[in-house]
C-alpha cells in the first residue's frame, strides 16, 4: 500500500498539494487500490511521520515538497526496503526517487502569455516563501514576459521567508492590490495557499491572474488568464502505479515530458486569442527543441531578465 | 514615493486596521470592566470560522456575520463563566480559549468541509462587497483630497465603516452614559459599584458580551470581508496585536483608533516594502512584523508613556467589607 | 470559599477536572461523527501499545517535563510565565550555536555544553520580561506573550539569513555533527540487552528531565532560595519583611524558569532533529502551562501530567494517521484541560466542598 | 421628629429582630435584636471579630442574614440588597472607602444613583445638590477634584456625601476615625451632630470609648456575635462598657519592675524619608533606645510610625529616599540599606504591624513561618526541615500556640495565635533591639497579657524595645519612656508616670509642647478635647 504525505498547507491548497492529491485519487479510481495519506502540521513532525509510515510497512512513500529533503536524507537509510519518492528536490539515496520540474520552462510560457495579455506593459509576480525555488518561477516568467515585451516591467513580491508564507491569503490579497496600484494588470502567483488570496484580489480588482501548480482557472472563471501546472499529479500517479518497483534516481519533469505546462480550458478560453495560442505554442516548440533555454535561477542564483 | 502609492498604502492600512480595531475595542470593554482578556485571538478565530462556514453553506454573508458574532459570544460566555461566575484565573481562561478556538476551528472545518480546515471559497453574496461612498468617483477630480476620499475613505466593506462608527460610539457610551460610568467604575473598584447597589456580575457580563459581539465582527470581517473564506490560524496573532494596541492606547477608544491604525499601517508598509530601505539601513520584514510587539514591550516598560491598566483588572470580585 | 481537605485539592479536583475535559472531548469527537471509544483505542495502542509508541510518548513527555517545570517554578514565585514557548525556541538556538561552533569529539562533552547553551539562552529570554516586571512593573504575562512573538521573529530571521547553510531552501540550520547525536533510549536499552523503542527519538534527555525534576524539588522545598521563591509568590510584603528582595526573586525565578524551558531543546533539537528547525518548540511551551496546572506545580505531578500529555501527543499523531480525526483534537483536549483545571477549578471545588461537608 | 435621644411615639428608625449570620463555622451574628430611635447617634462597640461590621453590612443589604428581620421606620424594609437598603434611606460609610480613585467627586457621588441613561442631567443636579449639602453640613469638597488626590478626611466626606445624595436618613459609619487625624475626627463629629440636629439617625461603630462618651446618645455592646446590652450613654461609663465587651472585669495593668536602662542600643538622628510620590513622611526623627528599656511611640496611625519601623526593619517602601544617621549598639547602622536580613543579623528583631500581610506567609505552615526572615541563618545549601519542625513544636509549646500543630497553615490559626507565632519567632531570636508594631491589635485579652509579659521579660533580659502602638493604654502600661509622633515628627518625650493621657492626646493631635502651633497641624486641631483615659 502506498502512502502520500502532504506538506504544510494541506492537501486542499488548490495548488501544489492538491495536485498530488489528484494524482493519488486518479490512481485510486483506476486501480481501486487504497493509500494512506497524511498532512503535516509543523516542521518538526516530518521525521516522525516518515518513520511511522515506513514502520507500518507502507511502500512506496511519496512526499511532496522540498522541505522533506533533509529529513528524508536522514530517514531513508534506516528503511532500505522502503522506496521513497520526493517531489521538488533531489535526495541522493539509493531508495529515493527525486522528481524535479522544469519550472522555468512552464513559467516562461506563462510570461509570454502575460506579456500578450497585459495592456499596461506591467505585470506582477507574487511568490510565497522567498527561496531559490520560487525565484526559478519568477525568472522564467520574467524571461518569457520580456521576450514579448522587452520594455515591460515585472513587479515582484514575496509573502515571507518562512513556510507560513504559503498560507497567508490575506497578505497575498494585499500584495495583489499593491501591485495593481503600481500598474500591474496580470499577476502570477507562485505562492501555494497564499495564491488564493492573490487570485481573489485580482478578480475583485478586475485584473488577470495566473495560477500555479494545479489548474486554478476554475476558481474565478474568465478572470484567471491561465495556470502554470506542474504535473505533480503525474508524478504521484506514476509512483503509485510503479508501486514498490519505483525507480530510484532523478526524474526530470519538463515540457518535453509534459511535466509542466499551461492550463487551457473553458474557463480561460474567452481570454485567449488565437495569437496568444500561437505564440505560446511556438515558444513551447522552441524550448523543447532547445532553441530557447529558460534560465535556471538555482544554477547560479541570478536571473538574466533582471 | 508618490501620492498614489501613499493613498494605496493608506487604503491597505485601513483594511488591515479594521479587525485590529474591532478586537481592540472588544478588549477595551472587557478590560475596562475588570475582566482581562487574552482570548481575543481565539474569539476572533472562532468567529472567522463560523462566519465563513455559515456564509459558505447559506450563501449569505449576513447570516455568516450573525453566526460569527454568536460564536464569539459563545466563547465569551466561557470566559465569563470562568472569570465572573467561578472567579477563576482570567489569564488561564484566556489561554484556554485561544487553544480551544485553534483546535475546534480545524476539527469542525475538516469534518464539515474536508478541506484541511479551510472553508470553501466565498463568492458573491457570501462575501462583503465594497461600498462606494456617494460622490467618490466625482470627487477624484478635486486635487489631493478627492483621490484621498475616493481611494482611502470610499470603497471598503460595510464592517470597515461599522468599526469606524464603533469608536465614537464607544467613547460616547463610556464617558457620557450611566452604563459607561458604571462600567469604568467596576473595572477600577468593583466594591464601589457593589455598595452603590449595582450588580458587579451583571455589569461584567454585559461587558464580556459586548466584547464577544465585537470580536465576532472582527473575525467575520477577517474571513468574509478581508478575504474570501477561512483558513486555519487566519487570525495570525491579530488578537495579540489588538491587545498590544489596547495597551498602547491606554484603554481609551480614540487612542485605540490611533494605535490600531498605526499597527495596520506598519503591516501595510511591510506588505508593500518587505525590506524597507531607509537609505543607510534596510529594515528586514521580520523587524516590521515584530514591531507591534516590540512597541508594546517598550510601552509596558514605561519608556514611552505609561500604561495604567484598570486597577481591578484580572481580579475576580469577592465581596469584602 | 469553602476549603477542601488537602488530598481532595491535590488529587480529586484535578482528576474530576480532567474527567470533565475528557468527557467534553468525547462529545466533540461525537459531534464530528467519529467514535470516541475507537479514537481512545487508537490513541492507547498507538501511544502505549508498543515500545515504539512508548518511545515517542516519552520523547514528548520529556519536552513537557521541562516546560512544565519551567511554568511551575515561575508559578511558585507568583509569576505566570506564558513565555516558555519563546524561551524553549531560544534554548534551541543556544543548542544549535553550541553544536555548530566546535568540532565536538563526543556527545558526552557536547551535551553539558549544549545544556548550558540551552539554559543560558532560555534564561536570557526570560530575563528581560523579568527585569521589566521587577523594575518597571510591566505585566509579565503580556511581556512574555510579546516575547514569544519576538522569539519567533528573531528565529525566523536567524534561520533564514544567518544559520541557513548556503544552497539550502529550508529555513533551518545545518545539521549538527554526527558526534553530537545523543544516545537514544533504544541504544541504552540495547546496551543492557533489551530491544526497546527502535527508531524513536526518546533519548538520554528523558533521564536529564527526571533529574531536573529532582533538582527542582530540592530547589523549591529544600533550599533557602526555594523558600524565598515560595514566600515571595504567596506574599510579597511578607517576603520583603523577611529580607527577600523582590527584584532578585523575580529575576532569579524567571531565569530558572526560562532556563528549564530552554533545556527542552536538548531533547527536541539535539536529541531528535539534529538541527535547528523553524518553530522547533511546537507548542510545548504552552502545554507546559497545562502540565503545571494539572501537576499542581509539583515535580511528581508534573511528570505524571507530562506523561499524560505525551500520551495525548503521540496518540493524537496516531489518530491523524489512522482515523479521520485531525491532530487538532489534542489541541482541543489541551484547551479543555487548561480550562477546567486552571480557570474553572472552582466549578469543581464548590460542589465538592459541599459534598465533603468541610469548610 | 424627636430630637436627641428622646423616645417619642414615632417608630424607631431601625429595628432589628433576631438577626443571625454565619460564615462557615464562624457565627458572626447570633440572634441579634436592636432598636435605634430616630434622630439619635447610636454607638456600637465590641472587640475585634465581635460581629459589628457584619451586622451593619446586613443592615445595608450587603450580606443576607441567615435569619431575622429588618424594620425601617416601623415597616419591614424588605432589604435584600444594597439597592433596597438605599431605597429604604440607609447610607453606609465603610471602614475601607468604596470610592473609584480616578473618578471625580461628582462621578463618585452619582455612581449608582444616576437620574437616567445619560450622565449630563445627573452631573448638573449633583453639582447643585453638593453645593447645598456642603452649606448645610460643613461638607465642603471640590466637586471636580479627582478622589485619589484628596486627603483621607476629604475622601470620607465624599462617602458621606454619597449617602446624603441618596437621601439617606440613616447613616452608618464603620470605624470612621481610625484613619483620621484628631482634627479631622473633630470635624467629622461636628458633621454628625449637624446631621442629628436635622433629624437624621447615625449609627457609629468605634473602638474608642472616648468617642462613644463624647457623641452618642445610646450605645450597644456586642460580644462574640451577640448583642449583650444597649444602654443610654449618659448612664454608663467606659469601665462598664469595657466590662460588657469582654465579659469580665478588665484590669489592664502590667506588672513590671522599674527599668534599669543601660547603654544606648539604637540612636537615630535626623531621620528623614520622602516617599516615591515625593511626600515627606518622616521629617527629622531623633531617638535613643537603651538596653533594658521600652520606648513607646504614641500617635494616631498614619503619622510616620509605619515608615519608621519599615526603615529600621530594613525594608522601606520602594523608591523612598531616606537620609539621616543611625547607630546600633555603638556601630554605624546604614539607613539607606534595604537588607532586612542584615538587620536581623545585626540583632534587630521585628514584630510587624500587620502580622497577616507581613509577619506571616499565610499559606505557609506554622513551622515554615518560624524561620521567616531567618531561613538563611544556617548558611547551608539545604534547609534542615526536621530540625526546624522540632524547634517550631517546642516554640509553640512555650508560647502556648493553639492548636499545637506545626503543620497547620498560618491562615488557619486565629488572630491571637498567629500573633503568638510571630512574637515567639522574634523574641526567641534574642534580639538586642526589638521593633514592635501594634502587638495586640485584634488580639484577645488573655493573649494580650501573655504578649505583654513576654515583652517585659525581654526588656528585663536587657533588650532595647521600640514599641509603636495606637492604643494609648498599651503605651502607658508598657513603656518606660513615651515619645509622641505627629506628622513625621517627634512632638515630645514623656515619662509615663509624669504624664497623662490628656497631655499625650494633645501631642498626638499636633499641639506642640510649648504651645506654639505646629507648621503642619490644622488650625482647628488645638481645641480638640483631650482624651480621657481610654478605658
Ligand atoms: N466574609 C467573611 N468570610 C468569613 N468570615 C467572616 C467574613 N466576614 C466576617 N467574618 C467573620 O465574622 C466574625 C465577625 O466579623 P466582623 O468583621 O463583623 O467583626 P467586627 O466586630 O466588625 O470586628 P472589627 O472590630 O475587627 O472590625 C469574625 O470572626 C470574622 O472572621
Ligand atoms: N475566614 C475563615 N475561614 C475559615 N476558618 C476561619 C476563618 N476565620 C477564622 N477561622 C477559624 O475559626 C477559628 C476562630 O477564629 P477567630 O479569628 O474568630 O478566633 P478568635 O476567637 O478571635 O481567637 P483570637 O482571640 O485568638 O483571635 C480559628 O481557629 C480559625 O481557624
Ligand atoms: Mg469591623
Ligand atoms: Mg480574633
Amino acid at each position: 500500500e502506498p502512502a502520500l504525505v502532504f506538506d504544510l498547507g494541506g492537501k486542499f491548497d488548490k495548488s501544489f498539494n492538491e495536485a498530488a492529491y489528484n494524482g493519488a485519487e486518479r490512481w485510486k479510481a483506476e486501480t481501486g487500490g487504497t493509500y494512506k495519506e497524511l498532512e503535516m502540521q509543523s516542521e518538526a513532525q516530518r521525521e516522525q511521520a516518515l518513520r511511522r509510515l515506513a514502520e507500518s510497512g507502507l511502500n512506496p512513500i511519496v512526499t511532496t515538497g522540498f522541505a522533506f529533503g533533509e529529513v528524508l536524507n536522514k530517514v531513508a537509510p534506516d528503511y532500505p526496503e522502503t522506496r521513497f519518492v520526493i517531489i521538488d528536490t533531489v535526495v541522493d539515496q539509493p531508495n529515493v526517487q527525486s522528481n524535479v520540474y522544469a519550472e522555468p520552462e512552464g513559467s516562461y510560457l506563462a510570461g509570454v502569455l502575460a506579456g500578450m495579455a497585459s495592456k499596461t506593459g506591467t505585470v506582477g509576480f507574487i511568490g510565497g516563501m522567498d527561496i531559490p525555488l520560487i525565484h526559478k518561477f519568477r525568472c522564467g516568467y520574467a524571461e518569457g514576459f520580456k521576450s514579448v515585451r522587452p520594455d515591460g516591467k515585472v513587479i515582484t513580491n514575496f509573502t515571507g521567508t518562512t513556510p507560513a508564507a504559503w498560507n497567508d491569503p490575506v497578505k497575498g490579497g494585499e500584495l495583489a492590490r499593491a501591485q495593481k496600484a503600481q500598474g500591474a494588470d496580470v499577476i502570477y502567483a507562485a505562492a501555494g495557499g497564499t495564491g488564493i488570496g492573490v487570485l481573489q484580489a485580482a478578480a475583485d480588482e478586475g485584473i488577470l491572474s495566473i495560477g500555479v501548480d494545479s489548474n486554478q482557472n476554475h476558481l474565478h472563471p474568465g478572470k484567471v488568464l491561465t495556470s502554470m501546472v506542474k504535473r505533480v499529479d503525474n508524478s504521484v500517479y506514476e509512483a503509485f502505479k510503479a508501486g514498490e518497483a519505483v525507480e530510484p534516481g532523478i526524474k526530470l519533469m519538463d515540457l518535453k515530458a509534459d511535466g509542466v505546462g499551461l492550463a487551457m480550458d473553458d474557463n480561460n478560453a474567452p481570454l485567449i486569442t488565437p495569437e496568444m495560442t500561437a505564440a505560446v505554442e511556438q515558444a513551447k516548440a522552441r524550448i523543447i527543441a532547445g532553441e530557447i533555454v529558460p534560465h535556471d535561477y538555482m544554477s547560479d542564483n541570478s536571473c538574466p531578465a533582471d | 514615493m508618490d501620492y498614489g502609492t501613499i493613498l494605496q498604502i493608506l487604503d491597505s492600512a485601513v483594511r488591515l486596521m479594521t479587525p485590529l480595531l474591532l478586537a481592540c475595542l472588544a478588549g477595551l470593554y472587557s478590560e475596562r470592566a475588570g475582566v482581562f482578556d487574552i482570548g481575543l485571538e481565539g474569539k476572533m478565530l472562532m468567529a472567522a470560522f463560523s462566519a465563513a462556514a455559515t456564509a459558505a453553506v447559506t450563501g449569505s454573508v449576513w447570516l455568516g456575520l450573525m453566526a460569527g458574532v454568536l460564536a464569539a459570544v459563545g466563547m465569551s460566555l466561557i470566559h465569563g463563566l470562568a472569570a465572573i461566575t467561578f472567579r477563576g484565573n482570567q489569564l488561564i481562561s484566556g489561554v484556554a480559549i485561544n487553544f480551544l478556538a485553534s483546535g475546534l476551528t480545524v476539527l469542525l472545518g475538516q469534518s464539515w468541509f474536508a478541506l484541511g480546515g479551510r472553508t470553501p471559497l466565498l463568492e458573491g453574496a457570501a462575501r462583503f462587497g465594497s461600498i462606494t461612498l456617494p460622490g467618490a468617483e466625482a470627487a477624484r477630480a478635486i486635487p489631493v483630497l478627492g483621490p484621498f476620499y475616493a481611494e482611502v475613505v470610499s470603497g471598503h466593506t460595510a464592517l470597515v465603516y461599522v468599526a469606524a462608527l464603533v469608536v465614537p460610539g464607544t467613547w460616547w457610551l463610556l464617558y457620557r452614559t450611566r452604563f459607561g460610568l458604571r462600567l469604568r467604575a467596576v473595572g477600577e473598584n468593583p466594591a464601589s459599584v457593589d455598595t452603590a447597589g449595582v450588580s458587579v456580575p451583571r455589569l461584567r457580563w454585559a461587558a464580556v458580551a459586548i466584547c464577544g459581539v465585537l470580536t465576532g465582527l472582527a473575525g467575520a470581517y477577517l474571513a468574509t470581508g478581508l478575504s474570501a473564506g477561512f483558513v486555519k490560524e487566519m487570525t495570525a496573532g491579530r488578537g495579540y496585536i489588538a491587545l498590544a494596541a489596547l495597551i498602547f492606547a491606554n484603554w481609551r477608544p480614540w487612542r485605540a483608533l490611533g494605535a490600531t491604525f498605526l499597527f495596520g499601517l506598519m503591516e501595510a508598509v511591510a506588505n508593500r516594502y518587505p525590506e524597507l530601505d531607509l537609505g543607510p539601513v534596510t529594515i528586514p520584514s521580520m523587524v516590521m512584523s515584530a514591531l507591534p510587539y516590540l512597541l508594546t514591550v517598550i510601552i509596558l516598560a514605561g519608556f514611552i508613556g505609561r500604561a495604567t491598566p484598570p486597577r481591578a483588572g484580572g481580579e475576580p470580585y469577592v465581596k469584602e467589607r | 470559599m469553602t476549603r477542601l481537605p488537602r488530598w481532595a485539592d491535590l488529587v480529586l479536583v484535578p482528576l474530576i477536572s480532567l474527567a470533565l475535559a475528557f468527557a467534553i472531548s468525547a462529545l466533540v469527537i461525537l459531534s464530528i461523527g467519529q467514535n470516541p471509544v475507537e479514537a481512545l483505542k487508537v490513541m492507547v495502542t498507538g501511544a502505549l501499545g508498543s515500545s515504539y509508541g512508548w518511545g515517542y510518548t516519552l520523547y514528548y513527555a520529556t519536552n513537557f517535563i521541562f516546560t512544565g517545570l519551567a511554568v511551575a517554578v515561575a508559578a511558585h514565585a507568583g509569576l505566570f510565565n506564558i513565555g516558555a514557548e519563546g524561551q524553549a525556541s531560544l534554548g534551541g538556538l543556544g543548542v544549535a550555536l553550541v553544536a555548530l561552533s566546535l568540532p565536538w569529539p563526543h556527545w558526552g562533552i557536547a551535551l553539558p555544553a549544549a545544556m548550558i547553551g540551552a539554559a543560558l539562552f532560555g534564561a536570557m529570554w526570560a530575563f528581560i520580561p523579568a527585569i521589566l516586571q521587577a523594575k518597571r512593573g510591566s505585566h509579565i504575562v503580556i511581556t512574555t506573550i510579546m516575547f514569544n512573538f519576538l522569539a519567533a521573529a528573531l528565529l525566523n530571521w536567524l534561520l533564514v539569513n544567518v544559520l541557513r547553510p548556503p544552497g539550502s531552501m529550508d529555513p533551518a540550520s545545518a545539521p549538527f555533527p554526527e558526534t553530537t547525536q545523543l544516545p537514544h533510549l533504544t541504544d541504552m536499552a540495547a546496551a543492557v540487552g533489551i530491544e526497546w523503542g527502535r527508531n524513536t527519538p526518546a533519548n538520554i534527555s528523558f533521564l536529564i528531565a527526571l533529574a531536573a525534576c529532582l533538582l527542582v524539588w530540592l530547589l523549591i522545598w529544600r533550599t533557602p532560595l526555594g523558600y524565598e521563591i515560595r514566600a515571595f509568590g504567596r506574599s510579597e510584603r511578607a517576603a520583603r519583611y523577611a529580607g527577600i528582595r523582590p527584584t532578585r526573586i523575580i529575576v532569579v525565578a524567571m531565569m530558572i524558569s526560562g532556563g528549564l524551558a530552554g533545556m527542552m531543546a536538548i531533547n527536541n533539537v539535539m536529541g531528535e532533529a539534529g538541527r535547528l528547525l523553524l518553530n522547533s518548540a511546537e507548542g510545548a511551551g504552552f502545554i507546559g502551562i497545562a502540565v503545571a496546572l494539572m501537576g499542581r506545580n509539583h515535580p511528581v505531578g508534573i511528570v505524571l501530567a507530562a506523561l499524560l500529555f505525551g500520551f495525548l501527543y503521540q496518540g493524537g499523531a496516531e489518530l491523524a494517521l489512522w482515523t479521520a480525526i485531525p491532530r487538532e483534537l489534542i489541541v482541543v483536549i489541551q484547551a479543555l484541560v487548561i480550562l477546567f483545571t486552571g480557570a474553572l477549578d472552582n466549578m469543581v471545588r464548590m460542589p465538592l466542598g459541599r459534598l465533603l461537608g468541610r469548610s | 421628629m424627636a430630637l436627641s435621644g428622646t423616645q417619642g411615639t414615632a417608630p424607631p428608625a431601625i429595628e432589628l429582630r433576631g438577626i443571625s449570620k454565619a460564615f462557615g463555622p464562624v457565627q458572626a451574628n447570633r440572634d441579634i435584636s436592636l432598636i435605634v430611635p430616630a434622630g439619635t447617634i447610636h454607638g456600637i462597640v465590641g472587640e475585634n471579630g465581635a460581629g459589628k461590621s457584619t451586622l451593619m453590612s446586613i443592615l445595608y443589604g450587603f450580606y443576607r442574614p441567615d435569619a431575622g428581620q429588618i424594620l425601617v421606620g416601623g415597616r419591614d424594609a424588605g432589604i435584600t440588597d444594597s439597592q433596597s437598603a438605599i431605597r429604604a434611606g440607609i447610607g453606609m460609610v465603610f471602614q475601607h472607602f468604596k470610592l473609584v480613585p480616578n473618578f471625580t467627586v461628582v462621578e463618585n457621588v452619582i455612581l449608582g444613583a444616576e437620574d437616567g441613561a445619560l450622565l449630563a442631567p445627573s452631573v448638573s443636579r449633583a453639582r447643585k445638590e453638593l453645593r447645598r449639602l456642603a452649606a448645610d453640613y460643613q461638607l465642603e469638597v471640590d466637586p471636580d477634584a479627582v478622589v485619589e488626590t484628596l486627603s483621607v478626611g476629604h475622601q470620607q466626606r465624599v462617602e458621606i456625601l454619597k449617602a446624603l445624595y441618596r437621601q439617606a436618613d440613616i447613616l452608618i459609619l464603620d470605624e470612621p476615625t481610625g484613619v483620621l487625624t484628631p482634627a479631622e475626627a473633630d470635624h467629622l463629629f461636628r458633621i454628625l451632630k449637624g446631621l442629628r440636629d436635622r433629624g437624621k439617625t447615625v449609627i457609629l461603630i468605634t473602638h474608642k470609648l472616648r468617642e462613644i462618651m463624647e457623641i452618642t446618645d445610646n450605645t450597644s455592646v456586642m460580644r462574640r456575635g451577640e448583642m449583650v446590652a444597649t444602654v443610654p450613654t449618659a448612664r454608663t461609663s467606659p469601665e462598664q462598657l469595657a466590662e460588657l465587651m469582654v465579659g469580665r472585669k478588665v484590669l489592664l495593668r502590667v506588672d513590671k519592675a522599674q527599668a534599669a536602662p543601660g547603654a544606648p542600643v539604637l540612636e537615630l538622628s535626623g531621620l528623614r524619608m520622602v516617599d516615591r510620590a515625593g511626600v515627606e513622611r518622616l521629617r527629622g526623627i531623633d531617638l535613643t533606645v537603651r538596653a533594658g528599656e521600652i520606648l513607646g511611640i504614641a500617635g494616631v496611625s498614619g503619622n510616620g510610625q509605619t515608615q519608621l519601623l519599615d526603615i529600621l526593619g530594613g525594608y522601606p517602601e520602594t523608591g523612598a529616599q531616606v537620609t539621616g544617621t543611625a547607630r546600633l549598639a555603638g556601630g554605624a547602622l546604614p539607613l539607606t540599606g534595604t537588607d532586612a536580613r542584615a538587620r536581623r543579623h545585626a540583632g534587630i528583631g521585628n514584630i510587624p504591624e500587620d502580622r497577616q500581610a507581613e509577619g506571616l506567609v499565610m499559606e505557609f505552615s506554622a513551622w515554615e513561618n518560624t524561620v521567616l526572615g531567618r531561613h538563611r541563618d544556617t548558611g547551608r545549601a539545604l534547609m534542615d526541615n526536621e530540625a526546624i519542625r522540632s524547634r517550631a513544636a517546642a516554640q509553640m509549646e512555650r508560647f502556648d500556640v493553639r492548636p499545637r500543630d506545626p503543620e497547620l497553615a498560618a491562615k488557619n490559626f486565629s488572630g491571637g495565635n498567629q500573633q503568638k507565632i510571630v512574637v515567639a519567632r522574634e523574641i526567641e531570636s534574642r534580639p538586642i533591639l526589638l521593633l514592635v508594631g501594634q502587638p495586640t491589635r485584634g488580639v484577645d485579652i488573655g493573649a494580650i497579657e501573655f504578649i505583654h509579659r513576654q515583652l517585659i521579660e525581654l526588656r528585663d533580659a536587657g533588650a532595647a524595645i521600640l514599641l509603636v502602638s495606637v492604643e494609648l493604654d498599651e503605651i502607658m502600661a508598657l513603656s518606660d519612656r513615651i515619645a509622641v509622633m505627629f506628622d513625621g515628627r517627634i512632638m515630645g518625650e514623656r515619662l509615663p508616670q509624669e504624664t497623662s493621657a490628656a497631655e499625650l492626646g494633645l501631642l498626638m493631635a499636633g499641639a506642640s509642647p510649648s504651645g506654639i502651633p505646629p507648621e503642619q497641624g490644622q488650625p482647628e486641631a488645638s481645641h480638640s478635647e483631650p482624651s480621657k483615659g481610654l478605658i
